[in-house]
């Protein structure tokens, strides 16, 4: 198994992959999360995003203030279709 | 790995059942989570990740992580470390993203059962629980919900005394003060309380505010209230090194719940990683159940935790090994060794520093955040505060948000103590009380002491630092 | 060579700018926001010829034309394929409808056609076929990933050389008699001005605004934003709702997977006009309104979970059709999408840049049918069929 | 930046910096009757050790003051090792060429008295065998934590700080 450093375990991002992003000139978290999908897995971007903002702050001199948190979305966890929709349902 | 005896604590099973492990049949108990009857059996793979088919297993077993992702009963993507046991369950290894079932039936569309009050509390940890005692004693109709079995939040995990003076159950162990608070909980009527219920989202509706809320993983609630308490508390910060998703390494939270609550050995040799108080507590509470923790590492060149919690794991022979941080873990399928090395003043590496431990498993007690996501989903302005444990939302001093009505209280404010949440939730349940015109004047006083008292209690060289935060935070508000 | 400021950067903004800079125009582009923020990164990502007037029907063909080459052509993996979109008849009435304008699109070189809802179960092997009678189905349509799409095209814009400025707001458009002379800026605080030949406005649900900056009357083109939403499942395994499915007498409900992560989208008819231009506030209405159809196109979608639910603009027009060209001499208009921009925009982007430089251009774009000025003069076109 | 402790830097705190700290009871004192030491050595907002002292011999204006205890107002109850949420308190007591420390214990299994158990360090290494002479079980205690005297050599009476239990 190769020594890689997980970001976001959901879609397999590595620190280096979030750090190449941004060695290319994308610097926004918003694009940085689009681009390789943190954040949209099924964590909801828990674990991850902290990390992204750390590794931008670090690598851009950003501070961490600076950098606004993608926005969280209903529902915060994820919930069954069929809950949603026959609610009430035993 | 089931632990029969404890110190401190009493585990009581539910009936014994057999569920099925890719046909291989399994002991487990009712009230356990599948996850927590597959490590008591020692299975650690839980899936293999849609990309990498890199092997996953439990992580953070509250439900946010989706390391645990299995298929159960032929349904995909079912998060095993909140699901409970049944019967004859079968459960097999997710591999990567799954198919949904061929043949189904569309579900019948119905109304969602509507629960109404006056204040909607979030979270029956300490902040929730003290939240919901004083709104209610302050005339309030009370709705608590928890996406728990049993109410304390974290307190139930907790086998050590509490901190701070004798109102504040100084003394008092964590599960002990859990119990105490539930009992003041339930002699009250106007309290209704949902348990396993989990808040995904607030939507405003006028003056009204609705918690969307899923009960047991299968019913949908629809609680409707004028104010709302978020005391949801915080999750586990992760941290990047070489394979920091091979099974066997764990937020410390999750041994707490497997030991803990379910009475299950993570493991038998473990790393810590952090010297702040939950990697200290966390290190007495292993070697409470048996298990030998080899050595805590922590970055900073000295313990981040109270002393008295280090000297406690030191005299039981636990190296603190300060200025080291983890490199890797190392392993197949799971852990086998963790290599950390010492770390220079510049934070960088020294060369030739490596030491190996093996170990089965590691523990992550690298700080927490605040649980901010219903904050910030409903609109309440959100400030990076590094003090306070990273993104919280903007209150004023009776711990009312930027979204009128919205009150905030505990680790979801703010990362602290039990015995601070206490106390802002006292406040946010008054203030919440108050501005519904609920609570007469007098009331005031008694939030004024609650201030007073944490005021008291951050005087201190570790509180200042919060109340730096505070400050910040109150800024803000008044900018 | 001169200079051209572009508003907007979402997709149709990006685009222009890089057709532009590729027939070698001087370009500077700018987004208030991050480039796709606006409506092109909360799109459901469909992209489809099966329109029901020839306008749309011809530029959308000539757009998924330039589509499938598209990847090539900007050196980049955008996630394009043709996925196809299954229309699916609920009664006798529908069918005959589907039937007229499957002859239309036809008529234009459009493969749609008839099928019966056991080809329809193998296009789609989850789907629900017991409440439809048939089915229109074009193979040609697809999906793209508008996240990639929208930066493949500006990094080759910026390979070009437009100066590509996000979190950067216009604030003015200085106007002399019937030209635009210069667009003033404002970036972290700091105002700036800089002087332009020619100006396009392509910030869709904004575009009334900048508008007004140009001293034109700001419901010259009436665009309204509706709020569109979307709710999303985990991601699942690719294949299992390849095309975009949609019965359209259940409200225009909707489903479709997810090109990138297999996570399926699920869209609807139900919508509610923004409350003001930052307003993406998703409603619970919503969520629950369209998983009750969602679950009877495909009911195993009832076993998977949401973890998302999101709002984006429809910048709508009166007719629903967007305001392609020229409002002054040298100002210039593409807006008012009404949910079509993604879909459309290698072919307006091609067609505006052709037509602010040349005055003309070779793509199949109906000027007349498009013209901004169709409103105040009252003559609405046919309403563009809506979805995805 | 402020220099760090050392203790803060080890996790641990020698006798050396701890009567740096508080005064270390006298010869005398330490013969008479068990006497209270808190190895409390940081400001942190806790005060059950004050609250409870039936004598008034913790002294602590405010919670997250040290503890400094009045030796001889000390009775020697053992109250204070009972109630400590830290486990930070202990009780010395010199007898002849033997020390008797008093302290919590809240592992299993819970030694018996009159059992030779292994003595521990500050750092957990074994430095000897001693004797269990008085065990305060959990039932029994004011807070919770059962609490046991152990006699060590009079050397180690500021070493042995933990007692490891083997049986066959």
């Amino acid at each position: 198994m190769s020594g890689k450093k997980i970001v976001c375990r959901c879609n397999d991002v590595t620190v280096e992959d979030v750090e190449r992003l941004i060695d290319s000139g994308i610097t926004d978290i918003e694009e940085i999360k689009r681009l390789l999908r943190i954040g949209m897995g099924p964590c909801q971007g828990r674990t991850c995003i902290p990390i992204v903002i750390s590794i931008l702050a670090r690598k851009t001199g950003r501070k961490p203030e600076g950098i606004p948190l993608p926005k969280a979305r209903v529902p915060i966890r994820p919930v069954r279709v069929e809950v949603l929709v026959g609610g009430g349902d035993e | 790995m089931r632990l029969n005896e404890h110190p401190v604590l009493r585990f009581e099973h539910g009936r014994e059942i057999t569920i099925y492990f890719e046909g291989r049949p399994i002991r487990a108990y009712e009230g356990e989570t599948i996850a927590t009857a597959l490590h008591a059996a020692g299975i650690r793979v839980l899936n293999y990740s849609p990309n990498e088919k890199r092997p996953r297993g439990l992580f953070c077993a509250i439900g946010k992580c989706s390391s645990c992702l299995m298929v159960v009963n032929g349904i995909p993507n079912v998060r095993t470390c909140i699901t409970l046991v049944e019967d004859g369950m079968r459960i097999e290894r997710q591999h990567g993203r799954a198919k949904l079932p061929r043949e189904a039936k569309p579900p019948e569309f119905r109304d969602a059962k509507v629960v109404t009050a006056d204040i909607v509390i979030i979270g029956g940890g300490p902040a929730g629980l003290m939240a919901a005692i004083h709104a209610a004693d302050a005339g309030a109709r009370v709705v608590l919900l928890d996406e728990n079995h049993m109410l304390g939040g974290q307190l139930v995990k907790q086998t050590h005394k509490f901190f701070g003076k004798r109102e504040q159950f100084a003394g008092v162990r964590g599960v002990e003060i859990a119990r105490i608070l539930e009992e003041e909980l339930k002699k009250r009527e106007n309290i209704e309380i949902f348990l396993e219920t989990s808040a995904v989202g607030i939507f405003q509706e006028g003056d009204e505010k609705l918690v969307l809320a899923v009960r047991k993983n299968r019913e949908l609630l629809e609680f409707r209230g004028r104010a709302i308490v978020v005391a949801t508390g915080a999750m586990e910060k992760m941290i990047p090194f070489e394979n920091n998703d091979l099974p066997g390494i764990y937020g410390a939270g999750a041994i707490q719940t497997l030991m803990n609550t379910y009475g299950v050995k993570p493991g038998d040799r473990v790393l810590i990683v952090g010297a702040g108080n939950v990697g200290l507590i966390l290190a007495y509470q292993l070697i409470q159940a048996g298990v030998e923790v080899k050595a805590i590492v922590e970055a900073m060149p000295k313990v981040g935790g109270y002393f008295v919690h280090a000297a406690k794991v030191r005299r039981l022979g636990v190296p603190i090994l300060t200025r080291h941080t983890i490199l890797r873990a190392e392993g197949k399928e799971k852990v086998e060794r963790a290599v950390v090395a010492q770390l220079d003043e510049n934070w960088q590496v020294t060369p030739g520093t490596e030491k190996t431990f093996e170990v089965d498993v590691i523990a992550l007690a690298v700080g927490l955040r605040p649980s901010i996501e219903l904050l910030h989903q409903v609109g309440c302005q959100i400030k990076y505060v590094r003090e306070l444990g990273g993104h919280v939302a903007v209150r004023d001093e009776w711990m009312e948000t930027t979204v009128r009505g919205i009150f905030i209280a505990g680790d979801s404010a703010g990362i602290e103590e039990a015995t601070t949440a206490m106390l802002e939730g006292k406040i946010a349940g008054i203030a919440a009380a108050l501005r519904l015109g609920i609570a007469n004047e007098s009331w005031v006083k008694g939030l004024e002491t609650a201030q007073r008292d944490l005021d008291e209690f951050r005087s201190g060289p570790f509180g200042r630092h919060i109340a730096d935060g505070i400050r910040k935070i109150l800024a803000e508000v008044r900018a | 060579m001169s200079r051209i400021a572009v508003i907007g950067g979402g997709i149709i903004g990006v685009a222009t700018a890089y057709e532009l800079a590729k027939l070698g125009e001087e370009v500077i582009l700018f987004e208030k926001n991050y480039f796709g923020s606006g409506s092109t990164f909360r799109c459901a990502t469909g992209i489809r010829a099966q329109f029901t007037d020839e306008a749309n029907i011809r530029l959308m063909k000539y757009s998924i034309e330039r589509w499938e080459k598209l990847g090539e052509e900007l050196e980049a993996e955008i996630g394009f394929r043709h996925s196809g979109y299954l229309f699916l008849a609920t009664s006798e009435e529908e069918v005959e409808a589907f039937k007229n304008n499957i002859n239309l699109q036809n008529r234009f070189g459009v493969s749609t056609r008839l099928i019966e809802m056991d080809e329809a179960r193998e296009i789609v092997p989850i789907l629900n076929t017991e409440p439809f009678l048939a089915g229109a189905w074009n193979p040609m349509d697809g999906k793209a990933n508008p996240f990639k799409t929208l930066f493949a095209y500006l990094a080759k814009a910026k390979e070009l050389g437009v100066d590509a400025r996000e979190h950067t707001e216009v604030i003015g458009v200085e106007r002399e008699g019937d030209e635009v002379k210069a667009v003033k800026f404002r970036s972290n605080g700091k105002v700036e001005s800089v002087k332009v030949d020619a100006v396009l406005n392509a910030s869709n649900a904004w575009a009334p605004l900048i508008n007004e900056m140009a001293g034109l009357k700001k419901d010259l083109i009436p665009i309204t934003p509706y709020k569109h939403q979307l709710v999303k499942t985990e991601p699942l395994k690719e294949g299992q709702v390849e095309p975009l499915v949609c019965p359209p007498s259940w409200n225009d409900s909707y489903v479709i997977q997810d090109g990138e992560d297999g996570g399926i989208i699920c869209g609807s008819g139900i919508e509610h006009e923004a409350k003001s231009l930052d307003d993406y506030e998703p409603t619970y209405n919503f969520l629950r309104g369209v998983l009750r159809y969602a679950v009877k196109i495909i009911p195993a979608i009832r076993h998977a979970h949401i973890v998302r639910q999101w709002a984006g603009f429809y910048a709508k027009t009166p007719d629903k059709n967007p305001a392609i060209g020229r409002l002054l001499d040298n100002f210039y208009i593409a807006a008012g999408f009404s949910g079509h921009g993604f879909m459309m925009a290698p072919a307006v982007a091609q067609a505006m840049a052709e037509f602010m430089t040349k005055g003309k251009s070779k793509v199949p774009l109906d000027w007349e049918w498009y013209d901004p000025y169709r409103f105040e003069r009252g003559e609405l076109r046919s309403s563009a069929f809506q979805i995805g | 930046m402020s220099k760090i402790p050392a203790y803060l830097q080890r996790g641990y705190i020698t006798p050396e910096e701890l009567f740096s700290i508080i005064p270390k009871p006298s010869e005398e004192r330490l013969r008479k009757r068990p006497v209270a030491v808190p190895e409390c050595p940081q400001e942190i907002p806790c005060a059950p050790c004050r609250e409870i002292c039936p004598t008034g011999a913790i002294s602590m204006p405010t919670p997250n003051d040290l503890p400094v205890v009045d030796y001889e107002k000390c009775i020697g109850c053992s109250l204070c090792v009972q109630i400590c949420p830290g486990l930070a308190f202990f009780m010395v007591h010199y007898v002849g060429d033997k020390a008797r420390i008093t302290m919590p214990h809240e592992l299993l299994p819970v030694p018996e008295r009159g059992e030779e158990v292994v003595l521990l360090n500050k750092v957990g290494e074994p430095v000897g065998m001693g004797k269990v002479i008085t065990v305060v079980p959990r039932e029994k205690s004011k807070g919770d934590t059962p609490i046991i005297v152990v006699e060590v050599p009079i050397e180690l009476a500021w070493d042995v700080r933990a007692v490891k239990v083997v049986r066959e």
